[in-house]
C-alpha cells in the first residue's frame, strides 16, 4: 500500500464529510498522485464490508449496501439515564424509604410515570413498604443490583456531604442546615408491602395521576 | 520527632559550594518531594541507593539560596527542611540510640523517603508515558461520519457514582433556591465590626489560627458565613498591611492562619549571613 | 474474506463508539465466530492509513498515528491538563482503586481544589467504592472514557506498569511512621518538654524574610 493511499485512506475515514478530490489533494504532501491513490483504495475495498464511492465528485467510506439489514435493527437502548431518571434514583438513594410524592417535593416538578418505571424495570430501584401515614402510600428505596452497578458494598458507602466537599460539588452558597441523610440509619416508619402488590401499584398510580 | 534542630547551614553552604546545589526557581515545583526529586535526579544513582545525608544537604542549600533569593517558602519546605535536618543528625549518630516504641530507625525512614522518591518519579515518568501515547481526537481519529443509524455498545449504562451525587447536589441547591425569599433583607457582616472583632481578639492570638475559626459563626438570621468569612478576612489583610498581625496561606485555594504579630523582634539564631 | 468479516467490518465502521466482541455478537447471525473475524481483521488492516485497535476490551478503527500530522482539521482543542492533575491521573491510573489521601501521599502535597474534580468532569476519574479501613475513604479509579482516550485495551496496558510493579514502586505501604509532618496541626500536640521550639522557628523565617 502506497503513502498516498494509505494518506487518502485516513483522510476520508475521518473527515464529518465526503471529500472530493481537490480537498484530499490540498491537505496531502505537494504533488501526490490523488487520483490513482484512489482508484486504488477503491478497487481495495471492492466486495468488502466497507466501500468507497463516489457521489457528485466527492467521495467516501459507506458500508457494503448488502449489508444494510445490519443496521437498521432499531434498538430501545437505555445507554445514558435521562436527567430525570438520575435525579429521581439519587433522591430516591439518599432519601429512602421515600414516597413518590416526596420525590417529587425535592425535584419541585411532577414525576412522570416512565421514569420511575424505567428504574423498576432496571432492576435499581424497588417498591420497599408502605408508609405509616393517611393514604399508605407506597415506598420507595434501591436494590442490591443499585449498589453493584456503583460499586457501592452496602447503603453506607453512599458518599456522604464530606466527599461531596472533596469532589467539589459542595460550596459555601448551600443553605447552613444543609445536611446529607444517611440512608443506612433511616427510621423505619413503613410496613412491609402486602403479598400481591403489582396490581395495587398499578391502581395506586393510576389513582394519583387520575387527580 | 520531639527536637526540631537548627539548620546546619554550614554543610548547606559547601553543599552549595560544591555546586551540588540546582540553581532553581521555585516555579515550577508543587512542594518538598518534587524539589527533592529534582535534587535527587542529580545524584545520578539509583533512587532507591540515594544518600539520604548528602540529600538533606542539597536540599538545605536549596532552601537557604531561596531564601537569599527572598523566596518566601510555603510551610512545607521548612518543615520538610526541619525534618531532613533531623533525619541526618540521626543517620549520621552512632547506632546505639534507644529507640522509643514508637520510633523507627533512622535507616528505615531514610530508606522510606527514598521509597517515595522512587515512587514519584515512576509516576512523573508514567505521565511522560502518558503523554506519548496516541491520543484520540489529537493523534489518531475516529470515523468522522459514522453511519446515520446509531450503533452503540449495550453492555454498559452511562450512570457513575459521581453522576449520581452530581444530580443530587443538583437537586438540594435547586430545592434551596425554591425557598428563597428574595424580600428578606440580605445582611452582611460589616467591615467595620469585623475590625473592632477582630482587633479586641489580637491580643490572644499568639498561635496560627484557621480564619474560618476567628470569623463569626453564623446563627439563623443575619449575614451568612461567606459574609463572616469575607469581612474577617479583609479586616484580617487591613492589620496585616498595619503590621499587627501576620498570615500565611500553605498554597492556594489552602486553610489561611493568622496570627497577632509579635512586638519585639527575637535573637536571631545562627542565620545565614548577608 | 469471510462473510462474518465484512459484517464485523461495516458494523464496526458504522458505529458511533467502540463494540465489544458481545456487541458484535448480538447483531450477527448465531454462531458466528466473532473472536476470529476480529482477529483477521486486524491483520488485514495493519500498517494501512486506518487500523483495527482494541480499547477498554472493545473494538474500534481509527487512523494510523503516524497519520496525525495530516488532520489538522479534525483535531480537537483540547484543554491541556495542568502537571498537578497529569501526575494526579497517573497515580490514580497505576493505583487503582486509591484514596484521595494517599494521591497527596505519593505527591507530598495537598490536592488543590479543581484538580479531582476536573479528572471526574472530564469523565477520566471515577469514584470506585469506599476502601474498608477506618473513615471508609472513597477509593478513585480510572474509567472506560480513560482507556478510550489513550487507546489502551486494558489497565494491563498502561506503559510501564508491569516493570513499576515488579519493582515494588506500585505499593501504597509505606511504614505507618513516616509522615512528614502537616504545619497546619504542628506544635500543639509536641513534647512538652521541648517548650516553643517549633513556633520560634517559625519566628526564625518569618524574621528574615521580613529583613
Amino acid at each position: 500500500m502506497s503513502d498516498v493511499e494509505r494518506m487518502v485512506e485516513a483522510l476520508l475515514f475521518a473527515a464529518a464529510e465526503p471529500l472530493s478530490a481537490a480537498d484530499l489533494a490540498a491537505r496531502l504532501p505537494e504533488g501526490a498522485d490523488v487520483g490513482r491513490a484512489l482508484a486504488a483504495l477503491r478497487g481495495r475495498y471492492d466486495g468488502r464490508g466497507v466501500e468507497l464511492e463516489c457521489v457528485a465528485d466527492r467521495w467516501r467510506f459507506r458500508t457494503a449496501p448488502d449489508l444494510a439489514f445490519l443496521m437498521n435493527e432499531e434498538r430501545q437502548e437505555t445507554r445514558r439515564l435521562s436527567k430525570a431518571a438520575m435525579e429521581t434514583l439519587a433522591i430516591i438513594a439518599y432519601h429512602q424509604p421515600v414516597t413518590r410524592a416526596e420525590v417529587e417535593s425535592v425535584r419541585g416538578v411532577g414525576l412522570s410515570r416512565g421514569t420511575l418505571d424505567l428504574l423498576l424495570e432496571l432492576g435499581w430501584v424497588r417498591m420497599r413498604g408502605r408508609r405509616r401515614s393517611p393514604g399508605r402510600p407506597v415506598t420507595y428505596g434501591t436494590t442490591d443490583a443499585f449498589l453493584e452497578h456503583f460499586g457501592l458494598a452496602s447503603l453506607i458507602d453512599l458518599p456522604g456531604a464530606a466527599e461531596m466537599k472533596a469532589a467539589g460539588l459542595l460550596d459555601m452558597d448551600l443553605p447552613p442546615d444543609f445536611d446529607v441523610p444517611n440512608p443506612a440509619m433511616a427510621p423505619s416508619d413503613e410496613d412491609p408491602l402486602d403479598g400481591d402488590e403489582a396490581p395495587e401499584f398499578q391502581q395506586d398510580f393510576l389513582g394519583e395521576e387520575g387527580r | 520527632m520531639n527536637a526540631i534542630p537548627e539548620f546546619d547551614f554550614d554543610a548547606a553552604r559547601e553543599a552549595a559550594e560544591d555546586g551540588d546545589a540546582l540553581v532553581i526557581d521555585l516555579d515550577g515545583f508543587e512542594g518538598p518531594l518534587h524539589v527533592l526529586l529534582a535534587l535527587a535526579r542529580t545524584q545520578k544513582v539509583d533512587l532507591l541507593k540515594l544518600s539520604i545525608t548528602k540529600l538533606a544537604d542539597q536540599y538545605l542549600a536549596f532552601i537557604h539560596a531561596a531564601r537569599k533569593r527572598r523566596f518566601s517558602l510555603a510551610a512545607d519546605y521548612l518543615v520538610m527542611a526541619a525534618w531532613l535536618t533531623f533525619l541526618k543528625s540521626r543517620l549520621l549518630l552512632p547506632k546505639p540510640e534507644r529507640l522509643r516504641p514508637d520510633e523507627l530507625p533512622a535507616h528505615d525512614l531514610a530508606a522510606s523517603l527514598a521509597f517515595r522518591l522512587a515512587k514519584l518519579d515512576a509516576m512523573r515518568h508514567a505521565v511522560e508515558a502518558l503523554r506519548a501515547l496516541p491520543q484520540t481526537g489529537r493523534d489518531v481519529f475516529v470515523r468522522g461520519d459514522p453511519d446515520a443509524v446509531v450503533i452503540t455498545s449495550s453492555t454498559r449504562l452511562d450512570a457513575d457514582l459521581y453522576g449520581l451525587i452530581q444530580a443530587y447536589v443538583m437537586q438540594r441547591r435547586r430545592e434551596g433556591a425554591r425557598h428563597y425569599r428574595p424580600q428578606r433583607r440580605v445582611d452582611a457582616y460589616p467591615l467595620e465590626a469585623a475590625r473592632v472583632r477582630l482587633r479586641s481578639l489580637a491580643p490572644e492570638l499568639k498561635a496560627w489560627t484557621p480564619l474560618p475559626e476567628l470569623a463569626p459563626q453564623p446563627h439563623g438570621e443575619g449575614p451568612s458565613r461567606a459574609s463572616y468569612l469575607a469581612s474577617t478576612l479583609s479586616a484580617g489583610l487591613e492589620m496585616v498591611k498595619d503590621g499587627e498581625m501576620e498570615a500565611r496561606q500553605a498554597y492556594a485555594f489552602a486553610d489561611l492562619y493568622l496570627r497577632a504579630r509579635k512586638r519585639a523582634v527575637e535573637p536571631q539564631p545562627a542565620a545565614a549571613p548577608k
